[in-house]
């Protein structure tokens, strides 16, 4: 019974962290190939989320019920704290410093 | 084979271009602040190179593990010189930005030739 | 084995990363990129414990996790401070 | 495995070299030298240097990055092109190049067990520390006990810097020092990242604290644990502004703890001197040595942890007091 | 505890825990008198240990109570005596005649920040010369080279800070170079105290990375020593520091990394057969052309404090031709020199110190008949010159007279040599006599008299004069009693040579 139960904590550790890495690797081409900063900045922070959310949890799985779980979840927390914090912090100063998004340059050649 | 011996230098080889970046950047460049941002990459190529010194192939890091008994260990004495140098590095990385700021306040500019020409 | 793909796909990101902060045309892409590396330094630092079995140096992660925040907001405030000044409001 | 790393990492640390050098805009290389640090502590913690890591990760990203953009707001932050000295740089560089190439052909090969690094001195380290010591860190034990007149040099480094930067900066001639504080509050208009800045300074405090005093037993230690709580307090400082981090912590603490770090760690030496030892040897300060040794290591990691912060804060808000009154010239 | 035992640490701990104190001291004069009072102290324990010394013993220091390649050992010996005889007496020369100097070019507020930069130059010097651990030499070279980049930033005049940020630059790289010549050292022999590197190093001299070390150390050792092609940061600094910082700099500051660089020449790469000789033709013409155009450019140099920083970066020349011998009396002349030099040299900064009081500005023609309103200063200037130029009687002439002999032993191509000497005290002179005529020249009719004595006040004595006539009498009684300095130097000659004695 409890071998079985170990068997499937493997698979789902190793699913979420599959999914991480492939989080990780298309936020990483996002910030690359979008256009503009402000779809640049989407694609880096919303997988960043995703992929520590994924990354972490599948390591807490693997790493059972230890002080190490307890680590991992710390980092986890505080990743998802000031990840989001800083994207939100960049985002406001770039519009606040008139750093116009594409879209609006577009709008007022169509007009 | 020979792809292993390569890499086995190639922390030493980075050490060198590394060095060499940061040395080209203090002496040719005339931006004052230019050249402590290449000091630190020059002193961050030389803990590099003791650093790479101190990796045995299959060893951790020296924090000796309670149970374990025939677990071998990467060397920890390049590791304490380092941790002092890191400091020294920003110690007069701190330092040269005072001076950096005091020479705006006095000369009006932080080009090594327009500060020549001045006096 | 499963760390040494993730570790790898990091690592991929972590050039793409830079490849942005090179290029990137203005200051806030290349502070999106400085944000992005911190985070996925601390990913990696994170999952190299795991691989390489020593799980006690998770701090190092922890610390990235905690420290990056400040890299990020020191470039904004002295940017503004650098816009107040001068009022230039091109992004380079 | 540790191969994939070294490639990765050290490729992308030599493009981000070249980069720093190559851009003209200083904010762009100061932004690409925080990725520097961040690359340098990954390449030691791949190199198993785990407390090295942790040093460079709490003195790069905090402290480096925000000296160096403390001081380009204070000077300018466009670098005119200058082709003059390119010549004799190239040759000079060229030849330091050569020499060093030429000397790496009979070094030991990366992480061959039977260099000479590996069999004089460390051995020792490596089997002694745990009953010498009573805590598996080998890294701190060198660091604060067998090459412990290493660390006094270096916390005296970390002083030099303090007072040098307080005296370079203070030269004002004629009126005494008056440290106008910024006008400026903080970011102004961040509400979000204000908040979250609250919550999390006291746990980096806190993590600072831990790493100070678990420094026998993981990657930690004095430095560390300084940098760290120096850029809690940083962070406090750049959200709510100076008047409110200089109410926190006022000047004079911050020297306070500079000379009462180093202080700590010089009569540690010295009273090990009185009680019949050599200076800093913690054996003689209790009967049982091993016990005298932890209690002397805890003693010296705390005063140097003071000694770090004190100088890494008070040379911040020497820079950030300079901003304020940078307008008035002073003679 | 009982004090002789703990000498070579008290040498180092005192001057580098009273720095903290000192800072804490803010009222106006205590900071001065409490540092002079630790320099005072620290002469006393250099005395205390170069009698020790002559009596024979080597003393040995285990810090932290490591034996030597574990933990860190301090060693000091009869070169280090000396060296450390040097940087204490002209820190306790330049302290006790610091006050009002200080006082006229520093703030209030900065003075126990300053003061307290002064001790960890100290401590930094007298670190580096008592231990026996290559890394720890790298440390406290970091902090006396942090503490004297404060001191030089200490200057009045707004061209000190290009000046320090040259120094610091240049500094550090050299600084650096020696970490890389010490890390592939360590890299190859596993230790890193010095006499078991020596032993280490034995079988494995041929191999590359211990001779690229050996040339690493080298450049980074004449980068902080002011080799003549590496000495640009030299003049610049010494002008622009304030004055009695530079008659501290100039008595002691190059003369420590003279002294590391014979120290690892001749201990640790003396084994290499035909290295020492590499070292000797290499070394050998760099000290002959600094000699030589370090005094021509001093020759044509207007202004005094600079003229005399270029005759320093002669004198190193000196010092490091006598050494390149790689001769018994050869290394006897040039640690003799060492002692020498920062006798005449700190003497004619002092006066420069002393003429600064009444001349705000040094250019040597605005200090036209200077003699008149100070007749002590300008003939205590006088003979501090005949001291530099060699004449009999005075320190430098002993020292001369030593290199000479040490070169005449070399027999072949020693003429060249000799006729440098004699060339370079030849063209001493000439720049010496410049600045005598005008300090004696008659006031000429065109400047009204009246004009002349209302500017100058006369002659105030005051400490700065008292520590001037002193050093120039130091330089006397050592030119005709060369006892104490000849004796340590023989013995550190032989101690550099591995001669058994």
């Amino acid at each position: 019974m409890i071998e079985w139960l170990l068997i499937v904590v493997d698979i789902v550790s190793w699913i979420l962290l599959i999914i991480g890495s492939i989080c990780v690797l298309i936020g990483g081409i996002g910030v690359l190939r979008m256009p503009d900063f402000y779809s640049r900045i989407h694609a880096a922070s919303l997988t960043d989320t995703m992929a520590t959310l994924a990354l972490f949890s599948g390591m807490i799985l693997q790493a059972g019920f230890s002080l190490a779980a307890a680590k991992l979840f710390a980092i986890m927390l505080f990743l998802l704290l000031t990840g989001p914090t800083a994207t939100y912090a960049l985002a406001n100063s770039a519009l606040l410093s008139g750093h116009k998004p594409k879209a609006a340059v577009l709008e007022k050649k169509v007009e | 084979m020979k792809l292993f011996e390569f890499l086995g230098y190639y922390n030493y080889w980075v050490f060198a271009i590394l060095l060499m970046i940061g040395f080209y950047a203090v002496i040719a460049k005339a931006n004052l602040i230019k050249k402590l941002i290449g000091l630190s990459i020059f002193q961050s190529a030389v803990f590099l190179m003791y650093i790479s010194m101190d990796k045995v192939e299959g060893g951790t890091a020296p924090i000796i593990k309670p149970g374990v008994v025939d677990q071998l260990y990467s060397n920890p004495l390049p590791q304490v010189l380092i941790l002092t140098a890191i400091v020294v590095g920003v110690s007069t990385l701190a330092l040269g930005l005072a001076i950096v700021v005091r020479i705006k306040e006095r000369y009006g500019t932080i080009e090594e030739n327009e500060i020549l020409d001045a006096d | 084995m499963i760390f040494a793909g993730v570790s790898c796909a990091i690592l991929v990101t972590m050039v793409l990363a830079i490849a942005r902060a090179i290029k990137g045309p203005t200051v806030y892409d290349r502070l999106l990129a400085v944000n992005m590396f911190g985070t996925k330094t601390a990913l990696l630092l994170a999952v190299i414990a795991f691989l390489f079995g020593r799980a006690d140096f998770l701090d190092l992660a922890l610390a990235y996790a905690l420290i990056n925040l400040v890299g990020v907001l020191a470039v904004l405030e002295f940017f503004q401070n650098r816009i107040d000044a001068n009022g230039d409001a091109s992004g380079d | 495995m540790t191969i994939v790393f070294a490639i990765f990492l050290l490729t992308m640390l030599v493009i981000t070299a070249v980069a720093i050098v190559q851009s003209s805009n200083l904010f762009v290389s100061v932004m690409l030298t925080s990725i520097f640090s961040l690359l340098m502590s990954t390449n030691f913690f791949v190199l198993d240097a785990a407390d090295v890591a942790l040093t460079e990760a709490a003195v790069g990203a905090g402290i480096t990055t925000v000296i160096f953009l403390s001081a380009l707001a204070l000077t300018a932050t466009q670098e005119k092109p200058n082709r003059s000295g390119r010549g004799i740089a190239l040759i000079v560089v060229g030849l330091t190049a050569s020499l060093i190439i030429y000397a790496t052909f009979d070094k030991p090969r990366l992480g061959d067990p039977d260099a000479p690094v590996h069999q004089h001195v460390a051995p020792y380290y490596l089997d002694n520390t745990m009953e010498q010591m009573g805590f598996p860190n080998v890294v701190t034990a060198v660091l604060s006990s067998y090459r412990g007149y290493d660390t006094l040099g270096e916390v005296f480094v970390v002083f030099a810097a303090c007072i040098g930067v307080l005296f370079i900066l203070d030269a004002r001639t004629g009126t005494g020092p008056k440290y106008v504080t910024r006008k400026m509050t903080g970011l102004r208009h961040h509400l979000i990242p204000q908040v979250v800045g609250r919550i999390l300074v006291p746990f980096i405090v806190l993590f600072g604290l831990y790493v100070q005093f678990h420094g026998e037993y993981g990657p930690g230690g004095g430095f560390q644990a300084g940098a760290i709580i120096a850029t809690a307090f940083i962070l406090y400082s750049l959200l709510e502004g100076e008047q409110a981090a200089l109410r926190a912590v006022p000047r004079s603490a911050q020297l306070g703890l500079v000379i009462c770090g180093a202080l700590m760690f010089g009569m540690v030496g010295v009273l090990c001197m009185i009680m019949g030892g050599e200076f800093l040897d913690y054996s003689v300060l209790m009967e049982n040595p091993v016990t005298a040794r932890q209690i002397g290591i805890i003693v010296i990691e705390a005063g140097v942890g003071m000694a770090v912060c004190g100088a890494m804060l008070s040379i911040f808000h020497a820079f950030a007091a300079r901003s304020a009154e940078d307008t008035d010239e002073a003679v | 505890m009982d004090f002789a035992q703990h000498l070579p640490a008290l040498q180092v701990i005192v001057p580098l825990l009273a720095a903290p104190l000192i800072v804490l001291l803010q009222p106006r004069g205590f900071a001065w008198a409490a540092t002079t009072a630790t320099a005072f102290f620290s002469f006393a324990v250099s005395i205390a240990i170069a009698v020790r010394i002559l009596a024979g013993d080597i003393l040995r220091y285990e810090m932290g109570g490591w034996f030597a390649p574990i933990g860190i050992e301090l060693r000091v010996d009869a070169f280090s005596a000396i060296v450390l005889l040097i940087i204490s007496g002209a820190a306790a020369i330049s302290l006790i005649a610091a006050r009002n100097s200080i006082n006229q070019q520093i703030e209030d507020h900065r003075q126990p920040l300053f003061f307290a930069a002064w001790l960890l130059a100290i401590a930094g010097l007298v670190g580096m010369v008592v231990t026996a651990d290559a890394f720890n030499i790298f440390v406290f070279m970091e902090i006396s080279s942090l503490a004297g980049y404060i001191l030089i930033a200490g200057g009045p005049d707004r061209r000190t800070l290009p000046a320090v940020f040259k120094y610091l630059i240049i500094g550090t790289i050299g600084a650096t170079f020696y970490l890389i010549g010490v890390g592939m050292i360590y890299m190859m022999t596993g230790t890193l105290n010095l006499e078991d590197m020596a032993q280490r190093v034995v079988g494995i001299e041929d191999q590359r990375p211990i001779l690229v070390a050996a040339a690493f150390v080298f450049i980074g050792l004449a980068l902080k020593a002011a080799l003549f092609p590496l000495h640009v940061w030299l003049p610049n600094a010494y002008t622009h520091a304030p004055h009695m910082v530079t008659v501290f700099l100039a008595a002691c500051g190059t003369k420590v990394a003279v002294y590391v660089l014979l120290r690892f020449q001749f201990s640790i790469f003396q084994s290499f057969g035909e290295h020492l000789l590499q070292f000797a033709l290499f070394l050998m013409p760099l000290a002959l052309l600094g000699i030589i155009v370090a005094s021509l450019v001093a020759m044509f140099e207007g202004h005094l404090k600079r003229m005399l920083a270029f005759s320093s970066v002669a004198q190193i020349g000196y010092i490091l031709m006598g050494a390149s011998l790689m001769s018994d009396s050869g290394i006897t002349a040039s640690t003799l020199h060492m002692f020498n030099h920062a006798l005449t040299k700190g003497a004619l900064f002092l006066a420069v110190a002393k003429f600064a009081t009444q001349y705000a500005d040094l250019r040597i023609d605005s200090l036209k008949s200077a003699a008149r309103s100070m007749p002590l200063t300008s003939f205590a200037f006088v003979i501090a010159g005949l001291s530099l130029i060699g004449v009999p009687g005075t320190a430098g002439f002993i020292s001369k007279w030593q290199l000479i002999m040490a070169i005449m032993e070399t027999g072949n191509m020693g003429f060249i040599m000799v006729a440098i000497v004699v060339i370079s005290s030849l063209i001493a002179v000439g720049y010496i006599w410049r600045v005598i005529e005008t300090l004696y020249a008659i006031p000429t009719d065109d400047l009204p008299d009246d004009a002349a004595d209302v500017s100058v006040k006369p002659e105030k004595i005051d400490m700065l004069l008292i520590a001037l006539i002193f050093t120039v009498a130091m330089n006397i009684y050592f030119g005709l009693v060369p006892g104490l300095p000849l004796t340590l130097a023989e013995l550190s000659s032989k101690i550099l040579l591995k001669v058994e004695f």
